[in-house]
C-alpha cells in the first residue's frame, strides 16, 4: 500500500511537470521561463550522470564539463556537417562519449580521491586548449550551428523530449543504484580496500561505472546542442565541471532526487538574481557556503534526515501509546 | 520624458548583452556607456517622432561574462520577456551563437555587433549591423609603416582564442605577402598569463625587428614593459582590442616608441570636430577618459534611431535594417557626432565607419589619415 | 585429507627488514590453523602475501595445485580465498544486510545490462543472494542487526559481521586476523562456537591469534613464527612444548 | 645554449611563484585536509594589501612584504574560522563547495570596491645580465626570496616542536588533543603560515604584473596540480612539482608551442600521476 | 585523586554513560571492568576530555576538569592511552614519542631520560625508532602508544584496554611494568578483559554494565565474586 502511495506520487509529479508548459505556452514569457526550465533539466542529466560516478562510486570526476562538451560536440557535428538524422546522432554522440570516457577512464582510474579528482581536471584543461585551438573543430568564433528538424521548433516540443530523456535518465540510475551491480559500485565508495578483499575487481567497476556516466553526460551535451542550436568551445570550459559538482552536493549527493532539485534549484536560483548584476555572484557565494555549513548532505540529503528523525519521534510516541 | 507633442508616447526597450562582471567587466561598462549618453540625449530632446507616437528609449543591460551559452539566454531572456528587438553585443564570441537564433520567424531581433572581427565573412545575417571597422583594414598602413622603418622580421606575441588566432593568420599572410619574414611565434592567452617573460624570450632570441602583439589594454601594456625590461629596442605592431592612449597610461610614451596600431581616440578629434565637445562630454558625466567604444556605440545609436524614424518603425526588425541604408542617415558625420559615418555597407550591414591608424615617433602618437576601407 | 593451501619459501622484504623469511607449510581442508607468533612476528604480512594485496619478493603459494601468487586480491577471493582484517574492516555506513550482499557479490554475474532490463538472471541473482543474506545472518547470529549501519554495531558484533561478509562468498579458506581482538570473554566464547561452525560447513580456515587458550581447543594444527621465520609448527601440544615457541611467544606452556 | 639556460632560469623564476603557493596549499589540502580553491585567492588578496601598504601607505617594500604577511595570515585564521572549521567532520569534497563559494566572495567584493587593474611599482627597478641572461632584478628576487622561504618552512615543519605537531595533529585529531595539542590552534596556525607563504608569492610577483581581482583563480588551479602531483601532504613534492611546472611551461613555449603549454604541461602530470598513482614522492591514498 | 560523581553522557541519542561515581586515591592502581559496549571506553574519554559530560562533575585533585579541553587536562597530568592508540602513522616512532612530550617543552633533559626508559621498556621501539608508526605490526602499535602516554610523566594514567593484540608474553611484562609505574608513584586506572591478570595487579576495582557502575571493591573481593567469575574470568 505504502509502495502504490510512493507511485502515485511521482506519478502525480510527472503530470504537473508534464502540464506545466500548457500554461507557459501562452504568453512569450512564459516561453522563456520553458526555457529556463529545459536547460535546467538538461543539466540535471548531467548532475544525475556526475552522481553515478561521484555519489555512488566514490570518485569524483572533474572532466565532466569536458564530456558534456564532446557530446555537445559530437552531436552537432553529425547533425550539421555529416547529416545525420537527430535521433541516432544523439545516441552515436553519447556512445562516442561513453568510449573517450573509457580512454581516459583507463589510466586515470588508476589513482584514487584527489588524485583522481585532479587527474580528471588536468584532462579537462587539456580538452579546453584543443576545442579553444583546433578551430576546424570547434568552429571558432562563429561556433557550430545545429539546426533542429522543425518539430523541434517550439520550445514545448524541446522541453518534453528534455523530459523524457529526463525520467529516463532517473529511472536509469535506479535501475543500476538498486541493482547487484549498484552494490558493487557503493562497495568501492565505502571501502575499496574491502571490496577487493571480497572479490570485486574494483578497477573493472569504476570503469564501468565512469563509462555509463559518460554515456550520460554525452546525452546531456546532445540535448544542449539541441536546445541551444548553436555551440562554442567554452561549452568544454572546466568550471561547468565545478558547477556540476556545486549542483550535485548541494542538492544531496547519493540521492536520485537530489542532482535534479539542486540542479534546477540553483539553476533556476541564477536566472532569476540575474538583474541584480555581477553582486549576484556574491550571494550564490554566500548561499553555497552557508548551505554546505548547514546541510552537509545537501538538501535532499537533510530533508530526509529530518523525514527519518520525524518518523522515528513518531514512532516512539506511538510505542509508548501502546 | 513625454515628447510634447499631441500623441502617446512609448518607450522601446533595447537590450545589452555585454560581460558586465569579470575581466572584460571595464570594456562592457564602456559600450554601455555610449549607449546611455546617447539614449539620455535623445530623450532628453524628447524622443523621436514616428507618425503622432513619441518614442523615447531604456537600456536593458544583461551581464553575459563572455560567455556565449549565458549570452543566448540573456538574449532569449530580452526577446520573450521584455519584448526587446534590438541587442547591443560587443564579442565576437557571443555574438557568433546569437547570428544562430536572430532570424527565428516570430522572434526576430537585430543584433548591434561592436566587434572588428567580420563575422559576416563567413555568410552574411539579414538582421545584424556591424559598428567599428573590420580590422583587416589597418594591415596595408601598418605594414608600410613598419617595413618603412626597415623592420623586416616580426615576432608574433598575440592573445590566444579563436580571436586572436583569426587576426594572427590574417596578419602573417599580409605580412609574408608584403615581403617580411615571421621569425618566431610564441602567442599567449592575454586573459589567464601574468607574465610573458618564457614567451618573450622565446620570441626575442630570433631577432625580430617589430613585435606583433595584443589583447586587452591592460596586458598589452605588460608584455610592452616586460619586452622592454627584456631589452626588446624595435617597434610593436598592436591589435585594435588594445588601446595606445591605455597602454601609455601605464607603460609610458617612452616604452611605446615605434608603436603602430590604431589612434587613440581624443586624436580622433583631428578630423570629427565634434569629438572634442564628445570627450569633455564624457570626462564630465564619467571622470575618466573616453573610449573608442563608447564614442562608436554613441554614434552607432544615433544612427539607429535615425534608421528607426527612416523606417517609420522601432519594432519592425527589417525595415529598421532597411532604414539604416536610406538617404536621410548617409548624410550624418564627423561634424554631428563624434565619429565618421559614410552609410552602410548593404550586403553585410557594416556601418562605413572610418579607421586610422598611428605611430609612436619621438614620443608623440603621429595619425595616419581615416582609411575609408569602403572604397579601396 | 587433502592440501588446500601450499606456501613455499614465502619471503617478503620491507627495506632492510625481513617480514616473512622463506616460510612453508601446508593446510589440509577442513582443518583450522592457527598462526602464532611475538607482534610483528610477520603473521598479518604472511595474510597480506596470501591475499594478494601485498605481492611476495619470492617464493609461491598454491591454492588446490593453482598457483595463486601475486595475484590481485579480487582474483584471490574469487579462487577461493577470502579474509578479515586485524582492524576490521566493514561497509561501514551501511546498514549489515549491504554488507553482506556486497560480500556474496562474487557469486553472482548480473551486470549492466541485467540491471537496466531486470533480466531473470538479475531476478534470480537478487533472491538467491537475499537467501543467502539472511541464511548467513542466521548463521553467525547478526539478524537482530541487519538493518543497523555496520558501523555503529558493537564491537563483537563488527568482528562476526566481518566474518560473515568473508563467509559469505562461499570461500574454500577464510583468513581470520586476531578475530577476537579487544573482545570479552563471554564474546570471545561465541566466536570460538562460530569458528568451529565454520568448519564443520565445511570450510577451512586459518587464524591468527594471541589468545592461546582459545588456541589450544579450537586449533588441529599451529604454526609458530618469530622475526618472519617459521620457528615450530605441528599439533597444539607440541608446538605449545616447543622450548623456541616457549622462549619467544609464551613464557610458559598454558595447556 | 644561453637561450637554454635563459629558458630554465625564467621557468625556475615561474616555479618560484608556483611553489611558494602550492607549499601553502600543502600544508591546508595536503595535511589539513581541506580543498581550499580559494587560496589563489588569498594570494590575490596579499597583492591588493600590498598595493594599499606600500602605495596607498607608502611604506618601504620590505617592511610591506612584513606586513602583508601578517595581515594575510590574520586573514587566514579568520577564513579557516569562520567557513572551514564547522565543515570539520563532513565530506572532505563539502569544502571544495565553501572553497568556490569563497572564491565568488571574495571576488565579487573586491571587484566591487575596485574594478580596475592597478600596478606596484617594482623595489629596484633595473635590470641585471649574467651569463647571457638579461632580465630584471625583481626576478632574481623572486627566485633567491623563493628559496629563503622554502627553507625557513622546512626547517619549521621539520625541525621544531610547532611543525611537528602540526603534522601530528593533522594524522590523527584525537591523538593531538590527548598529548596536549590544542587541535583548533594548530589548524590556525597552519592557515596562518600557509597564507603567509601566498602574502610571500603575492608581494614577491605583483611588481611584475597587475594586481586584478582574477589573479589567483588560474594559479590555484596549478598550485592544486603541483600538491597532487608531488604526493599529497609531501612538502618535497610540492617543491619539485612547482618547479618542475614552471620549467616544463617555459621550455614548452621555446620548443613546443605556446597555444599548447598547458596541453603539454597537463599532459606531462597526467603521464606521471599515470606511473605514480599516489604522486612522485607517493604521498598517502 | 579523580572523583567522579554522578557522570552522565550521551553520544549521539544513546545515553552511554550513565551516572557513574567512583573515587581514586593517589598511588592507587584501579582497574575497570566490563562487557563490550559497557561503557569504558566512553568513561575514560570522559575523564580525559574528549567527550564532555551532560550532567555531573569530574574533579581531578581537588580541580573540577569536566569541562576543560583534553589538552587542557594533559597539561594537569591525565594522560590517555586509548583505545584504537590513536598513534600518528605518518610520523616516526620517535616523532611519535616526542610528541607524547609535547607539554614537556621546557624539559629537554627530563624527556630524554623519559624516552630512555621506555625504549628500555621496549627496546623494539629504538630499533625502529624511524620507521612510520603506521607500518608497524599490530601489536608494536600498542607498545608505541602505551610508550607515547608514558612520555608526558602523568600522574594519573589511564590505560584502555593495554594488552590488546599483545602476545602473552609482552602482556605479562606490560602488567609488570604497570605495576612498576604505579609502584614509582604514578596512579593507574586500567580497563581490561583479562580480568583475572588485571585484578592481580590492581588494588581495587570497579564493574561497569550498560554505564552503571554495578559492583566495586578491593580486587581480592571482586576476584572472589561469582558472578564476576562466571562473566569476565571464565572458568
Ligand atoms: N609497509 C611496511 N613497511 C615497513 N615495515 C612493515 C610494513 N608492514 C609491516 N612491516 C613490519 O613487518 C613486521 C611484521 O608485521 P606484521 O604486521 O606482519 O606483524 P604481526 O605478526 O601481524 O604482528 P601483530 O601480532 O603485532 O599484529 C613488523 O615489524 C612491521 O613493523
Ligand atoms: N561514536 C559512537 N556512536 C554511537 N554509539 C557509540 C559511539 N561510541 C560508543 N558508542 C556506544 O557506547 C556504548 C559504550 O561504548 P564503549 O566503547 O565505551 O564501551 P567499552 O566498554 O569500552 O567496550 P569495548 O570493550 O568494546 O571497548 C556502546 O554501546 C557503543 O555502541
Ligand atoms: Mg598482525
Ligand atoms: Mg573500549
Amino acid at each position: 500500500m505504502k509502495k502504490y502511495g510512493k507511485w502515485a506520487f511521482y506519478l502525480l509529479l510527472i503530470v504537473i511537470v508534464a502540464l506545466i508548459p500548457l500554461y507557459l505556452n501562452r504568453s512569450k514569457s512564459g516561453k522563456y521561463t520553458i526555457q529556463v526550465l529545459t536547460m535546467a533539466m538538461i543539466w540535471a542529466i548531467a548532475t544525475l550522470s556526475l552522481n553515478l560516478i561521484l555519489g555512488y562510486t566514490g570518485q569524483a570526476s572533474l572532466a565532466h564539463g569536458a564530456f558534456l562538451g564532446i557530446g555537445a560536440y559530437a552531436f552537432g557535428i553529425f547533425v550539421e556537417r555529416v547529416g545525420i538524422n537527430i535521433w541516432p546522432a544523439l545516441i552515436l554522440a553519447s556512445l562516442i562519449t561513453a568510449f573517450l570516457g573509457m580512454l581516459v577512464g583507463l589510466p586515470s582510474l588508476r589513482t584514487k580521491g584527489p588524485y583522481f579528482a585532479i587527474v580528471t581536471l588536468c584532462f579537462n584543461v587539456i580538452v579546453f586548449k584543443v576545442f579553444e585551438n583546433w578551430t576546424w573543430l570547434s568552429g571558432g568564433l562563429r561556433g557550430q550551428k545545429v539546426t533542429m528538424p522543425s518539430y523541434l521548433e517550439a520550445r514545448w516540443a524541446r522541453y518534453y523530449v528534455v523530459l523524457g530523456f529526463l525520467i529516463l535518465a532517473i529511472l536509469i540510475e535506479r535501475q543500476i543504484v538498486k541493482s547487484l551491480l549498484g552494490s558493487s559500485f557503493i562497495a568501492i565508495r565505502s571501502n575499496e580496500n574491502l571490496s577487493e578483499a571480497v572479490g570485486i575487481n574494483s578497477f573493472r567497476t569504476k570503469l564501468l561505472s565512469f563509462t555509463v556516466s559518460c554515456f550520460m553526460v554525452g546525452l546531456a551535451g546532445g540535448l544542449f546542442a539541441m536546445e541551444k542550436g548553436s555551440l562554442d568551445y567554452t561549452i568544454t570550459n572546466y568550471m561547468y565541471s565545478f558547477y556540476l559538482l556545486i549542483y550535485l552536493l548541494i542538492g544531496g549527493a547519493a540521492t536520485l532526487a537530489g542532482p535534479v532539485v539542486g540542479t534546477v534549484g540553483l539553476y533556476f536560483l541564477l536566472d532569476k538574481i540575474k538583474g541584480i548584476g555581477e553582486w549576484r555572484y556574491f550571494i550564490f557565494g554566500l548561499i553555497l557556503i552557508v548551505v554546505i555549513i548547514y546541510f552537509p548532505r545537501g538538501i535532499v540529503g537533510g530533508a530526509k534526515q529530518f523525514w527519518e528523525w520525524a518518523k522515528k519521534k513518531y514512532y516512539r510516541t506511538g510505542e509508548v501509546l501502546e | 520624458g513625454d515628447g510634447g507633442g499631441d500623441g502617446e508616447s512609448v518607450v522601446v526597450k533595447i537590450g545589452l548583452n555585454a560581460p558586465l562582471s569579470g575581466v572584460a567587466a571595464g570594456y562592457g561598462q564602456d559600450i554601455q556607456a555610449g549607449i546611455e549618453m546617447a539614449i539620455n540625449e535623445i530623450n532628453d530632446d524628447g524622443g523621436i517622432k514616428i507618425g503622432d507616437t513619441t518614442y523615447t528609449f531604456e537600456l536593458k543591460s544583461s551581464d553575459d561574462g563572455m560567455v556565449p551559452e549565458q549570452a543566448l539566454a540573456n538574449a532569449n531572456q530580452f526577446v520573450l520577456e521584455e519584448g526587446i528587438n534590438i541587442i547591443w553585443d560587443p564579442t565576437a564570441n557571443t555574438i557568433g551563437p546569437q547570428m544562430g537564433i536572430n532570424t527565428k520567424a516570430g522572434e526576430e531581433f537585430l543584433i548591434m555587433a561592436y566587434t572588428s572581427v567580420p563575422l559576416y565573412a563567413q555568410g552574411a545575417n539579414p538582421l545584424m549591423i556591424t559598428m567599428p571597422p573590420p580590422f583587416s583594414i589597418y594591415l596595408p598602413e601598418w605594414i608600410k609603416l613598419s617595413m618603412g622603418s626597415g623592420w623586416m622580421k616580426v615576432g608574433m606575441l598575440q592573445t590566444t582564442g579563436a580571436y586572436g588566432e583569426l587576426w594572427g593568420s590574417t596578419f602573417e599572410k599580409a605580412w609574408t605577402g608584403a615581403g617580411g619574414e615571421v621569425v618566431a611565434k610564441a602567442p599567449a592567452d592575454y586573459y589567464t598569463t601574468t607574465d610573458y617573460t618564457a614567451n618573450l624570450t622565446t620570441v626575442l632570441a630570433a631577432n625580430p625587428d617589430v613585435l606583433f602583439i595584443g589583447g586587452p589594454s591592460d596586458p598589452t601594456a605588460l608584455v610592452i614593459e616586460q619586452a622592454r625590461g627584456l631589452g626588446f629596442k624595435g617597434g610593436f605592431i598592436v591589435i585594435d582590442q588594445a588601446k595606445l592612449d591605455d597602454i601609455a597610461d601605464i607603460t609610458g610614451m617612452e616604452a611605446l616608441e615605434g608603436a603602430i596600431g590604431v589612434l587613440p581616440v581624443e586624436n580622433g578629434a583631428d578630423f570629427w570636430p565634434a569629438m572634442t565637445d564628445f570627450t569633455k562630454m564624457y570626462e564630465d558625466e564619467y571622470g575618466e577618459r573616453v573610449t573608442w567604444e563608447t564614442a562608436i556605440c554613441y554614434t552607432g545609436f544615433m544612427i539607429l534611431s535615425k534608421a528607426m524614424e527612416a523606417a517609420q518603425s522601432v519594432d519592425d526588425v527589417e525595415a529598421i535594417r532597411a532604414g539604416f541604408a536610406d538617404g536621410d542617415v548617409s548624410v550624418t558625420s564627423g561634424d554631428v557626432y563624434p565619429v565618421g559615418f559614410e552609410g552602410i555597407d548593404d550586403e553585410t550591414g557594416a556601418l562605413l565607419m572610418p579607421g586610422t591608424s598611428t605611430m609612436v615617433v619621438d614620443g608623440v602618437f603621429v595619425p595616419g589619415e581615416p582609411i575609408e576601407w569602403w572604397k579601396l | 585429507m587433502t592440501t588446500l593451501l601450499a606456501v613455499e619459501a614465502l619471503t617478503k622484504r620491507f627495506g632492510g627488514l625481513v617480514a616473512v623469511n622463506k616460510v612453508d607449510f601446508e593446510i589440509s581442508s577442513g582443518s583450522i590453523t592457527a598462526i602464532i607468533g611475538p607482534n610483528g612476528a610477520g603473521k598479518t604480512t604472511l595474510f597480506n602475501l596470501i591475499g594478494g594485496s601485498i605481492r611476495p619478493d619470492e617464493g609461491k603459494v598454491t591454492l588446490e595445485g593453482r598457483d595463486i601468487t601475486g595475484w590481485k586480491p579480487f582474483s584471490v577471493a574469487r579462487g577461493g580465498i577470502t579474509r578479515t582484517f586485524q582492524t576490521t574492516a566493514l561497509f561501514e555506513e551501511l546498514p549489515v544486510w549491504v554488507n553482506l550482499v556486497i560480500g556474496h557479490r562474487m557469486r553472482t554475474r548480473s551486470g549492466l545490462f541485467d540491471a537496466l532490463l531486470y533480466t531473470p538472471r538479475a531476478r534470480r541473482e537478487k533472491k538467491e543472494t537475499t537467501r543467502e543474506v539472511m541464511e548467513v545472518l542466521g548463521f553467525t547470529g547478526l539478524a537482530e542487526y541487519a538493518d543497523m549501519p555496520a558501523g555503529t554495531l558493537p564491537q563483537e558484533a563488527q568482528k562476526r559481521l566481518a566474518i560473515a561478509v568473508a563467509l559469505i562468498g562461499k570461500p574454500k579458506l577464510v583468513l581470520l586476523d586476531e578475530p577476537t581482538g579487544g573482545v570479552g570473554l563471554e564474546e570471545t566464547d561465541g566466536i570460538i562456537t562460530l569458528i568451529d561452525k565454520i568448519r564443520a560447513s565445511g570450510v577451512t580456515v586459518c587464524v591468527i591469534e594471541h589468545k592461546m587458550r582459545m588456541i589450544m581447543n579450537l586449533a588441529d594444527y599451529i604454526i609458530a613464527l618469530n622475526f618472519g621465520i617459521k620457528i615450530a609448527d605441528g599439533d597444539p601440544q607440541s608446538v605449545c612444548q616447543d622450548p623456541s615457541v616457549i622462549e619467544a611467544y609464551l613464557g610458559e606452556c598454558i595447556a | 645554449m644561453s637561450f637554454f639556460l635563459n629558458q630554465m632560469v625564467i621557468g625556475i623564476q615561474l616555479g618560484s611563484q608556483y611553489v611558494l603557493v602550492a607549499l601553502g596549499l600543502t600544508l591546508i589540502f595536503g595535511i589539513l585536509d581541506i580543498s581550499h580553491f580559494a587560496h589563489g585567492h588569498m594570494y590575490m588578496i596579499g597583492a591588493y594589501l600590498l598595493y594599499i601598504v606600500m602605495v596607498l601607505g607608502g611604506v618601504n617594500y620590505w617592511l610591506a612584504l612584513v606586513i602583508c604577511m601578517a595581515a594575510l595570515s590574520i586573514a587566514g585564521v579568520v577564513v579557516e574560522r569562520a567557513v572551514y572549521r564547522p565543515l570539520r567532520g563532513q565530506p572532505h569534497i563539502n569544502s571544495f563547495i565553501a572553497a568556490i563559494g569563497l572564491i565568488l566572495v571574495l571576488e565579487t567584493l573586491v571587484r566591487g570596491i575596485q574594478p580596475d587593474a592597478l600596478r606596484v611599482p617594482k623595489p629596484i627597478d633595473k635590470n641585471f645580465s649574467f651569463l647571457g641572461i638579461n632580465m630584471e632584478v625583481q626576478r632574481l628576487i623572486v627566485i633567491v626570496g623563493a628559496i629563503v622561504f622554502i627553507i625557513l618552512l622546512q626547517v619549521f615543519i621539520k625541525r621544531t616542536r610547532l611543525g611537528t605537531a602540526i603534522e601530528a595533529m593533522s594524522q590523527d585529531r584525537e591523538g593531538a588533543a590527548l598529548v596536549g595539542i590544542n587541535v583548533n590552534r594548530m589548524s590556525a596556525l597552519t592557515f596562518a603560515i600557509a597564507t603567509a607563504l601566498a602574502a610571500v608569492a603575492a608581494v614577491f610577483m605583483a611588481p611584475l604584473a597587475f594586481v586584478s581581482p582574477e589573479m589567483g583563480s588560474v594559479l590555484v588551479l596549478k598550485a592544486f596540480v603541483i600538491v597532487v602531483i608531488g604526493g599529497l601532504g609531501s612538502m618535497k613534492g610540492a617543491i619539485l612539482g612547482g618547479y618542475l611546472l614552471g620549467i616544463l611551461e617555459a621550455l614548452a613555449i621555446a620548443y613546443i608551442s605556446s597555444a599548447y603549454k598547458d596541453v603539454f604541461a597537463f599532459g606531462v602530470l597526467i603521464i606521471i600521476l599515470a606511473i605514480w598513482p599516489t604522486g612522485i614522492f607517493g604521498g598517502r591514498d | 585523586m579523580l572523583e567522579l560523581n554522578d557522570v552522565h553522557c550521551v553520544i549521539g541519542k544513546h545515553a552511554v554513560i550513565s551516572g557513574v561515581s567512583l573515587q581514586i586515591g593517589e598511588g592507587e592502581l584501579v582497574c575497570l571492568l566490563g562487557a563490550n559496549g559497557a561503557g569504558k571506553s566512553s568513561l575514560f574519554k570522559t575523564i580525559s576530555g574528549l567527550i564532555t559530560p551532560t550532567q555531573g562533575t569530574i574533579e581531578f585533585e581537588g580541580r573540577p576538569i569536566h569541562k576543560k579541553n583534553p589538552e587542557k587536562i594533559v597539561k594537569l597530568g591525565v594522560s590517555l592511552c586509548p583505545e584504537g592508540r590513536k598513534l600518528f602513522p605518518r610520523l616516526s616512532i620517535r616523532k611519535n614519542l616526542m610528541m607524547g612530550a609535547y607539554t614537556r617543552y621546557r624539559e629537554k633533559s627530563q624527556t630524554a631520560k623519559t624516552l630512555r626508559e621506555i625504549y628500555e621498556l621496549f627496546p623494539i621501539l629504538e630499533e625502529r625508532a624511524d620507521q612510520e608508526a603506521g607500518t608497524l605490526s599490530g601489536g608494536e602499535q600498542q607498545m608505541l602508544a602505551i610508550g607515547r602516554s608514558l612520555m608526558c610523566k602523568p600522574r594519573l594514567l589511564l590505560l584502555d584496554e593495554p594488552s590488546l593484540g599483545l602476545a602473552p608474553l609482552i602482556v605479562k611484562k606490560i602488567m609488570e611494568t604497570i605495576e612498576g609505574i604505579n609502584r614509582g608513584g604514578v596512579t593507574v586506572l586500567l580497563s581490561e578483559q583479562n580480568a583475572s591478570m588485571a585484578l592481580s595487579i590492581s588494588s581495587r576495582g570497579y564493574v561497569l554494565e550498560n554505564g552503571h557502575i554495578v559492583l566495586e571493591g578491593t580486587a581480592r573481593e571482586l576476584a572472589g565474586n561469582e558472578e564476576v567469575k562466571k562473566a569476565y574470568i571464565g572458568a
